[in-house]
């Protein structure tokens, strides 16, 4: 939106004078089930600048925007407050509301009295009502100061990223690439693939896995937009949405691309070890390909297992074995320094290791497997080719016992489920069934979760077939010593009676879990997490396949754990949202950037060094500082840092964050908690608190800023001079900071804030530090708890004191 | 366990030679090793191999080939090999010598049979020093390093070799160290099987009388040495792989084509024989 | 994909790799020690008999951990250590 | 071999011909079935080398100029022992450097020839200039104790014949042959015969006559203490070194007996052999009462010398060696018993005629001697004949 248009805008003009419009929304019962909204639409109607102050049931509703455009319109509205649910869920809605009614959408601002009120006070009527006022009063207060902002608009790079090769990352990858967009495919694995290459058939359908997996993995490998990048990491991701640089690294294969994958190579090599490939089933060599169908289709050397140690050439079987002579031990590392727009996550899970259940007896009884085991033993490409045979005796079992929600649905393991195992269990019996009918097969479980299409008909046609479904997990599993068959030992729920069952090999139905280094890759792509470990959408149902970050998007089993349709489905909504972007080449970002004012900017250079993204540079003549919006990512932590007052942050500047905190400590200071919390974890912790219903103390007021960063030691010092009873900074964890590291400086700063409380005197656990992550709704409702029982022991002269430090400076 | 004919080089041996005269850890015996190694794999005729060395510890190496074999005066091993090649071209002619030898008194030789381009494999078997007469300094001693003759350290630059070679103009050119055997196997190889002039130089351990004076006693520390201070470096830029105490930046640095001495030589004597044939000449 | 490999793999018997002689000729050796030190899989160690030429020749610890690589023989100075298939003669014949 | 080329029609251009002595040692060379010649640029040799470059690729021989003379001698080791008969041709500067290499061809008994046209020296002296100065260098040039075999021709028909001869003997006796021409033996044109290339006598090396295997050595001689000859090839896998060696070639640096062996043979090879070897030339010497010994260019004025001489009544003789190594000294010392005196004039300050004294015993022994551009005039020898008589 350009400048001239702008100042058509209402608000935009200094001289105009404020008028606030309130809306005050009922959300159904959500909100008007604790809090009188009429009582405080009134309320709002008192406070300066407000012309009008309305309720409504729902103001997100297509009538709940019209009237405020109306009013807008009518009463001349050039600031709006709307007070109903999260801004991290609406405030789009109704800044939009406001733009159609050629109100600049940055005139508008949100008082969250249902997250962070109306459900998390449940039971306590009265005091929920005040702190809405209180809320209302506060986004009043910021409304007046806001000012009309345009956003700056930034190209999007018209390549995508897609880490993991899996099904779900080839699919998202295939999905773009057909589109017409170049496509970094990037997989830790010698081979894509994933999970899916090693299974043997996939439910409810019985299609034999790979057989339609190759396909896809092939069309990936030679698709011309696809630029397949496998035996490679991701090493650093700098930039924001529409223009990431990342550096990937792609590891030696110690083959040149000249290998026909002819084999003889592997044939001679001296040296094996189990094949990961096939769970430790089979054996592969130092160099090896992880199965048939693998692509690339080229051999790779494990050095780790190979005889060629550092530079010097032990053992050169291989190299004479090679026809084509592709075999170059003088590979190095090398990094790409990739360009694009957009980035999918496809990570993939991990399959549960049973070792620690230790009365499952897995690894010390050969008989009982893992599903995946079961998998390869099953596939007729595996190392048994396709006989199911009890490893100790290498016969085909004559009975087999499945034990479900092995690590999953329990304390020991996860707590979650893993969504995917009942099936496979069913899918895995009705094989059985079909290839010796005589081997009798048991089902232990807790409960079967049939809950897809054709899943159930599955279950019935495994029950008509005969296998023993066995309500009750064993509680232990031991080996008869001679036969090496298996007895199961649990309780029968249903029938209320032990069972003891005999059985030639045991299936330990595994569930998922987070890939082991799935913390790297949060880092790396500052991502967030739930609280089963996997990783968290921007929002659980209205943006299922964002992530948080802008440009990046979420695909399969690294989300949640899922079947193979379910991975491709999320993988092409992936795709599809990442197309967006980059079909319209260009986003504009939102107008949260820091300013600088020159004429106050002495070049001390504080600034330079905390800024986390480059964004500052020293213009030496000058003696002052040069600022590159583009780069700024908008944490705010310069404006925290510079004692000048020469950076502003637009929409969070100090008077409008000041104003705030005065309209919390208008009344009953003394009370309250001053809460800053950052726009990323903490303030979404705050309203996960709110969707789960915890309950906590109501005397806590919230700040939103976008970093915890952002929080200045003036605001903390204001708030104690206004005399607040207690303040709490809170932020996303160290490491996981949305601006990189920007929370370090948030650290650094409480620190000297506490030191400055202890000169003083003061009881400095009034101010709370604490990281609290966007999953963390109970740490944050623990923490409100926590500091509530600090603040029975304040004692009004202790809130004198402080309000005195400030004064002395 | 002991039978002694069972050794798969023994056919590329004298037998009534071995054990060499060399010192225990020597690299001369690697690279004679890896250069039967490399006759054995190309399984050439070795009545048409002649080796020819100059003085030198190295220079005794002809004497253990199972080929024909000269060992000539200090420095002319090339020249001889010249004579030798150039009489009858059939014979592949392997000159296996010494730095002192090739590059000191007989550098004039070496310069100007690559310049040639003439069809001789030459293999340097580069110790740093003169083994054979006690550890004196030569053309290829390092900077600052002591030797018998430079008692407060080498104060003379050391040639390059494999940046001299290509100067000159070798169709194949690599460097190894004695640790490198399958490299340095594969290059004799490739050198054996390419027209013109090629040379491979080898860096070789000398405990006696450079280790030891180079806190270096024993053959193992200075294999230790090739292996942490070698980088393999393929085609790199000869003229930046001086070797440092620190760095011996090895591979092959160039493998090109260019029309031998030989077969300019037979295409110039058919001319010739035609003219005469015309009555001409 | 890391996964916990406690099985003996179902195929270990198929793809046991040969069997491998290692031959020491005693007194060629010098005592250089270069076989024992590179040798990738520690098969060989110094012993302690002294042969005609008054050194250690090196000794064969567990002869089925040798890989058949070579290299031993390969930067041996002195030709006196060399390794073979078991029963590879056998083999020649036969074929 | 390919000395069997030597039959192929044209490949010596047989007949009277008008040539240098330069072109003459080429065409001779040729004719002996020489088939290769390494060499480098030098005053006054430098013709044998430019006639070499045209006619050996005609014939399928092999020319090739190398960096310096140490390199050229090598070479002309090397092609021999590859089964090839080579030559060099250089002078005075030249054959210094070669003398390091002509000791590892007398150690290696390397049958090959070396042409030197002498000039003035020493060190670069005249090269334009001729001189007899390197009769003694030939003889005791290289280090270490040796025997060896040198040759004077005195007119252009001796620059074709001799070295024909040089080769024969470097076959006959694995040993290197000299050349000894002066700058006006070499560049003097006259009237030469060729002859027919079937009426030439031509040696070549003798073959090992034992199979490869074991019981061949390389340096195991035969009654004439010359070894047979097995070459580059052909499949004997023999070892040649400059090192004391035994018959089987293999470094003895450490034995007496090894160095004696060695050593004695290489000389015996040619003293035991010397009257096979050694050839002079006689002109009125059987009544002479004055004789001259004069070698190379000196003879030829020596000899009209003589004839003045004959003319003036003085009974005056030629002895011209035409072997200067082995020196003939038995018929030196048979000629000394007759006559009165002996005239020595060469082109030097005096290097044959110790040889001649030694000979000689009591009969007195006058020395010419002569440097620069000019050989003798014959007056010069006459007048010292003069001086002989009463």
């Amino acid at each position: 939106m350009t400048q001239e248009v702008l100042s058509q805008e209402k608000g935009s003009d200094p001289r105009e004078e404020v008028r606030v419009g309130v809306y005050v929304c009922h959300c159904g019962l959500n909100i008007a089930g604790t809090i009188n909204c009429q009582e405080v639409a009134e309320f709002a109607a008192t406070l300066p600048h407000v012309v009008l102050a309305k309720d409504n049931r729902y103001t997100c509703s297509d009538q709940g925007q019209d009237l405020i455009k109306k009013d807008i319109k009518e009463h001349r509205l050039n600031r709006v407050v709307v007070a109903s649910c999260s801004p991290r869920l609406h405030e789009p809605t109704f800044r939009q509301a406001c733009e159609e009614a050629g109100l600049n959408k940055y005139l508008f601002e949100m008082a969250n009295i249902r997250e962070h009120c109306s459900w998390v006070h449940l039971s306590e009527k009265e005091a929920a009502t005040e702190k809405a006022k209180d809320l209302v009063r506060m986004a009043v207060a910021k409304v007046t100061l806001l000012q009309p902002e345009t956003e700056s608009e930034v190209q999007i790079i018209r390549k995508a990223l897609v880490i993991g090769g899996g099904v779900a990352g080839i699919q998202a990858a295939l999905d773009l690439a057909d589109t017409g967009y170049k496509v970094y495919l990037v997989e830790r694995e010698p081979s894509i693939g994933g999970r899916m290459a090693q299974i043997d058939k996939t439910f409810p359908t019985m299609d034999c896995s790979i057989c339609i997996l190759a396909p896809k993995m092939s069309d990936a490998g030679r698709h011309p937009n696809i630029q397949l990048l496998t035996n490679s990491e991701v090493q650093e991701v700098k930039g924001y949405i529409g223009n990431f640089k990342v550096k990937v690294q792609k590891k030696p294969r110690f083959v040149t691309d000249d290998c026909s994958a002819c084999g003889e190579c592997a044939k001679i090599c001296p040296v094996t070890t189990p094949n990961e490939f096939d769970v430790g089933l089979a054996t592969r060599h130092a160099i090896y390909t992880p199965f048939a169908q693998a692509v690339p289709s080229k051999y790779i050397v494990d050095r780790n297992l190979c005889l060629n140690k550092e530079n010097i050439i032990v053992c050169d079987k291989c190299i004479k074995a090679c026809e084509r002579k592709t075999i170059d031990f003088n590979m190095k590392p090398e990094t790409l320094e990739l360009d694009v727009g957009t980035i999918i996550v496809a990570t993939g899970a991990d399959v549960y290791d049973p070792t620690s259940l230790v009365n499952y007896g897995y690894t010390k009884f050969p008989n009982v497997i893992t599903s995946l085991e079961f998998e390869r033993l099953i596939n007729a490409g595996g190392p048994s080719g396709g006989h199911l045979l009890c490893p100790t005796d290498m016969q085909i079992p004559k009975s087999v016992a499945f034990v479900q929600c092995v690590g999953s649905r329990s304390e020991k393991g996860r707590l979650y489920c893993s969504n995917v195992c009942c099936m496979n269990t069913i899918k895995d019996a009705l094989l059985i069934r079909e290839h010796w009918p005589e081997t009798e097969i048991y089902v232990y479980y807790v409960d079967i979760r049939a809950y897809g299409k054709g899943f159930e008909d599955l279950y019935k046609r495994a029950r008509k077939e005969g296998v023993h479904f066995i309500r009750g997990l064993p509680s232990e599993i031991w080996e008869d010593r001679k036969t090496r068959s298996l007895w199961l030992v649990g309780e029968n729920t249903l029938l209320r009676e032990v069972y003891k069952t005999n059985v030639d090999m045991v299936v330990l139905s595994v569930g998922l879990e987070p890939k082991a280094d799935s913390e790297a890759v949060q880092r790396l792509f500052t991502l967030s997490k739930t609280p089963d470990g996997f990783f968290m959408e921007a929002h659980p149902k209205l943006r299922p396949v964002d992530a948080p970050t802008g440009g990046i998007f979420l695909a399969g089993c690294a989300e949640s754990p899922k079947d193979i349709k379910d991975s491709v489905t999320q993988a092409s909504a992936a795709a599809a949202r990442a197309n967006i972007l980059m079909a319209k080449g260009k986003v504009t970002i939102e107008a949260i950037t820091s300013k600088l004012l020159p004429e106050s900017c002495t070049g001390c250079q504080m600034c330079v060094k905390v800024c986390p993204f480059n964004a500052i540079s020293v213009n030496k003549e000058l003696k002052k500082v040069n600022m590159v919006e583009a780069a700024c990512s908008g944490c705010g932590t310069c404006s925290a840092e510079c004692p000048f007052n020469a950076i502003t942050m637009r929409h969070f500047t100090d008077d409008q964050i000041l104003a705030q905190i005065d309209a919390v400590t208008e009344f009953d200071a003394d009370k309250k908690i001053v809460a800053f919390c950052c726009n990323w974890c903490s303030y979404a912790g705050a309203d996960f608190a709110g969707v789960s219903r915890m309950q906590y103390p109501t005397n806590v007021r919230v700040i939103r800023t976008m970093c915890s960063g952002r929080v200045a030691p003036k605001f903390v010092e204001r708030a104690f001079a206004r005399g607040a009873a207690a303040v709490l900074v809170a932020g996303c964890h160290l490491g996981d900071c949305h601006y990189i590291n920007a929370n370090y400086q948030t650290q650094k700063r409480v620190e000297r804030l506490w030191k400055k409380m202890e000169k003083f005197g003061l009881e400095k656990n009034r101010l709370q530090l604490a990281w609290i992550s966007a999953a963390e709704g109970e740490r944050f409702a623990s923490k409100i708890k926590e500091i509530q029982g600090i603040l029975n022991s304040v004692s009004p002269e202790e809130i004198e004191n402080s309000k005195k430090m400030v004064e002395r400076g | 366990m002991m039978d002694e004919s069972a050794h798969p080089y023994e056919k590329f041996l004298r037998k009534d030679r071995i054990p060499h005269i060399w010192c225990e850890g020597c690299g001369n015996g690697i690279i004679l090793n890896c250069f039967a190694r490399a006759l054995d794999e190309l399984n050439i005729d070795l009545d048409k191999v002649v080796v020819v060395s100059g003085i030198g510890c190295i220079g005794r190496v002809s004497g253990y080939t199972n080929t024909d074999s000269f060992h000539t005066t200090h420095g002319r091993p090339i020249a001889f090999a010249t004579g030798v090649k150039l009489a009858n071209p059939e014979l592949k002619v392997v000159v296996i010598s010494g730095d002192g030898d090739l590059f000191a008194i007989g550098g004039n030789h070496f310069i100007h049979a690559a310049r040639r381009n003439l069809d001789i494999q030459v293999i340097c078997a580069n110790n740093f020093i003169y083994g054979m007469t006690g550890g004196q300094s030569g053309p290829t001693t390092p900077l600052d390093v002591w030797t018998t003759t430079t008692p407060y350290g080498n104060i003379e630059q050391a040639f390059n070799l494999v940046h001299l070679a290509a100067a000159c103009g070798a169709v194949y050119t690599a460097r190894w160290t004695t640790l490198h055997t399958r490299w340095l196997t594969e290059s004799i190889k490739k050198a054996l099987n390419k027209e013109g002039f090629s040379f491979i130089e080898v860096v070789s351990e000398c405990p006696e009388l450079y280790g030891r004076y180079n806190k270096m006693e024993t053959a193992i520390k200075m294999m230790n040495w090739f292996k942490e201070a070698s980088v393999v470096e393929h085609f790199s830029d000869p003229a930046k792989a001086e070797i440092t105490t620190q760095r011996i930046v090895v591979g092959e640095f160039v493998d090109i084509e260019k029309p031998s001495y030989g077969r300019l030589l037979r295409e110039m004597k058919a001319r010739a024989a035609e003219k005469m044939s015309d009555g001409g000449g | 994909m890391p996964v916990r490999t406690w099985r003996r793999p179902l195929d270990a018997d198929k793809v046991k790799p040969p069997r491998a002689e290692v031959h020491i000729i005693k007194d060629r050796c010098k005592g250089c020690r270069f076989c024992i030190e590179f040798c990738p899989k520690d098969v060989l160690e110094e012993s302690d008999e002294i042969n005609k030429r008054g050194v250690h020749p090196p000794r064969v610890i567990d002869e089925d951990r040798c890989a058949l690589c070579g290299f031993c023989s390969a930067i041996c100075p002195d030709f006196a250590i060399y390794t073979r298939e078991k029963n590879a003669k056998e083999k020649e014949a036969t074929r | 071999m390919t000395t069997v080329s030597v039959q192929k029609p044209k490949i010596v251009r047989s007949g009277r011909r008008f040539i240098s002595g330069d072109i003459a040692c080429a065409e001779g060379a040729l004719a002996a079935g020489c088939r290769f010649f390494a060499g480098y640029p030098i005053t006054p040799a430098t013709e044998i080398a430019e006639n070499m470059s045209r006619r050996l690729p005609e014939i399928g021989g092999t020319y090739i100029q190398m960096e310096d003379e140490i390199a050229s001698m090598a070479a002309v080791i090397g092609a021999s022992y590859a089964g090839v008969k080579a030559m060099t041709a250089t002078s005075g500067p030249g054959f210094s450097l070669m003398q390091e290499n002509i000791g590892l061809a007398i150690m290696t008994e390397t049958p090959c020839v070396i042409v030197n046209v002498m000039r003035g020296g020493p060190s670069t002296g005249q090269p334009t200039m001729p001189g007899q100065q390197d009769v003694m260098q030939a003889r005791w040039g290289s280090h270490g104790d040796y025997e060896i075999i040198a040759l004077a021709p005195s007119s252009v028909q001796e620059m074709f014949d001799l070295t024909v001869d040089a080769f024969n003997l470097a076959e006959t006796y694995r040993l290197p042959v000299f050349v000894l021409a002066d700058e006006i033996v070499g560049h003097m044109w006259e009237r030469v015969t060729i002859p027919e290339v079937e009426s030439l006598k031509i040696v070549n090396r003798k073959k090992p006559t034992v199979p490869p295997g074991n019981d061949f050595a390389p340096f195991k001689p035969d009654w004439d203490l010359v070894p047979p000859m097995a070459v580059f090839g052909e499949g004997y896998r023999f070892h040649a070194t400059g090192l004391t060696h035994d018959e089987r070639g293999y470094p003895r640096t450490d034995s007496a007996e090894a160095q004696t062996e060695l050593v004695q043979r290489l000389c015996d090879k040619i003293r035991k052999n010397k009257q096979r070897i050694v050839r002079v030339e006689n002109a009125l010497l059987e009544d002479a009462e004055v004789a001259v010994v004069a070698y190379g260019i000196a003879a030829r004025a020596a000899l009209s010398a003589v004839r003045k001489a004959r003319a003036a009544g003085i009974k005056a003789g030629l002895l011209r060696p035409v072997t200067l190594w082995p020196f003939p000294d038995e018929h030196v010392a048979e000629v000394a018993r007759r006559v009165r005196a002996i005239v020595v004039p060469e082109m030097n300050c005096g290097q044959i005629v110790r040889e001649v004294e030694r000979a000689a015993k009591e009969t007195p022994v006058i020395f010419l001697p002569k440097l620069g551009e000019e050989p003798h005039k014959p007056d010069e020898i006459l007048d010292a004949m003069r001086g002989m008589r009463k």
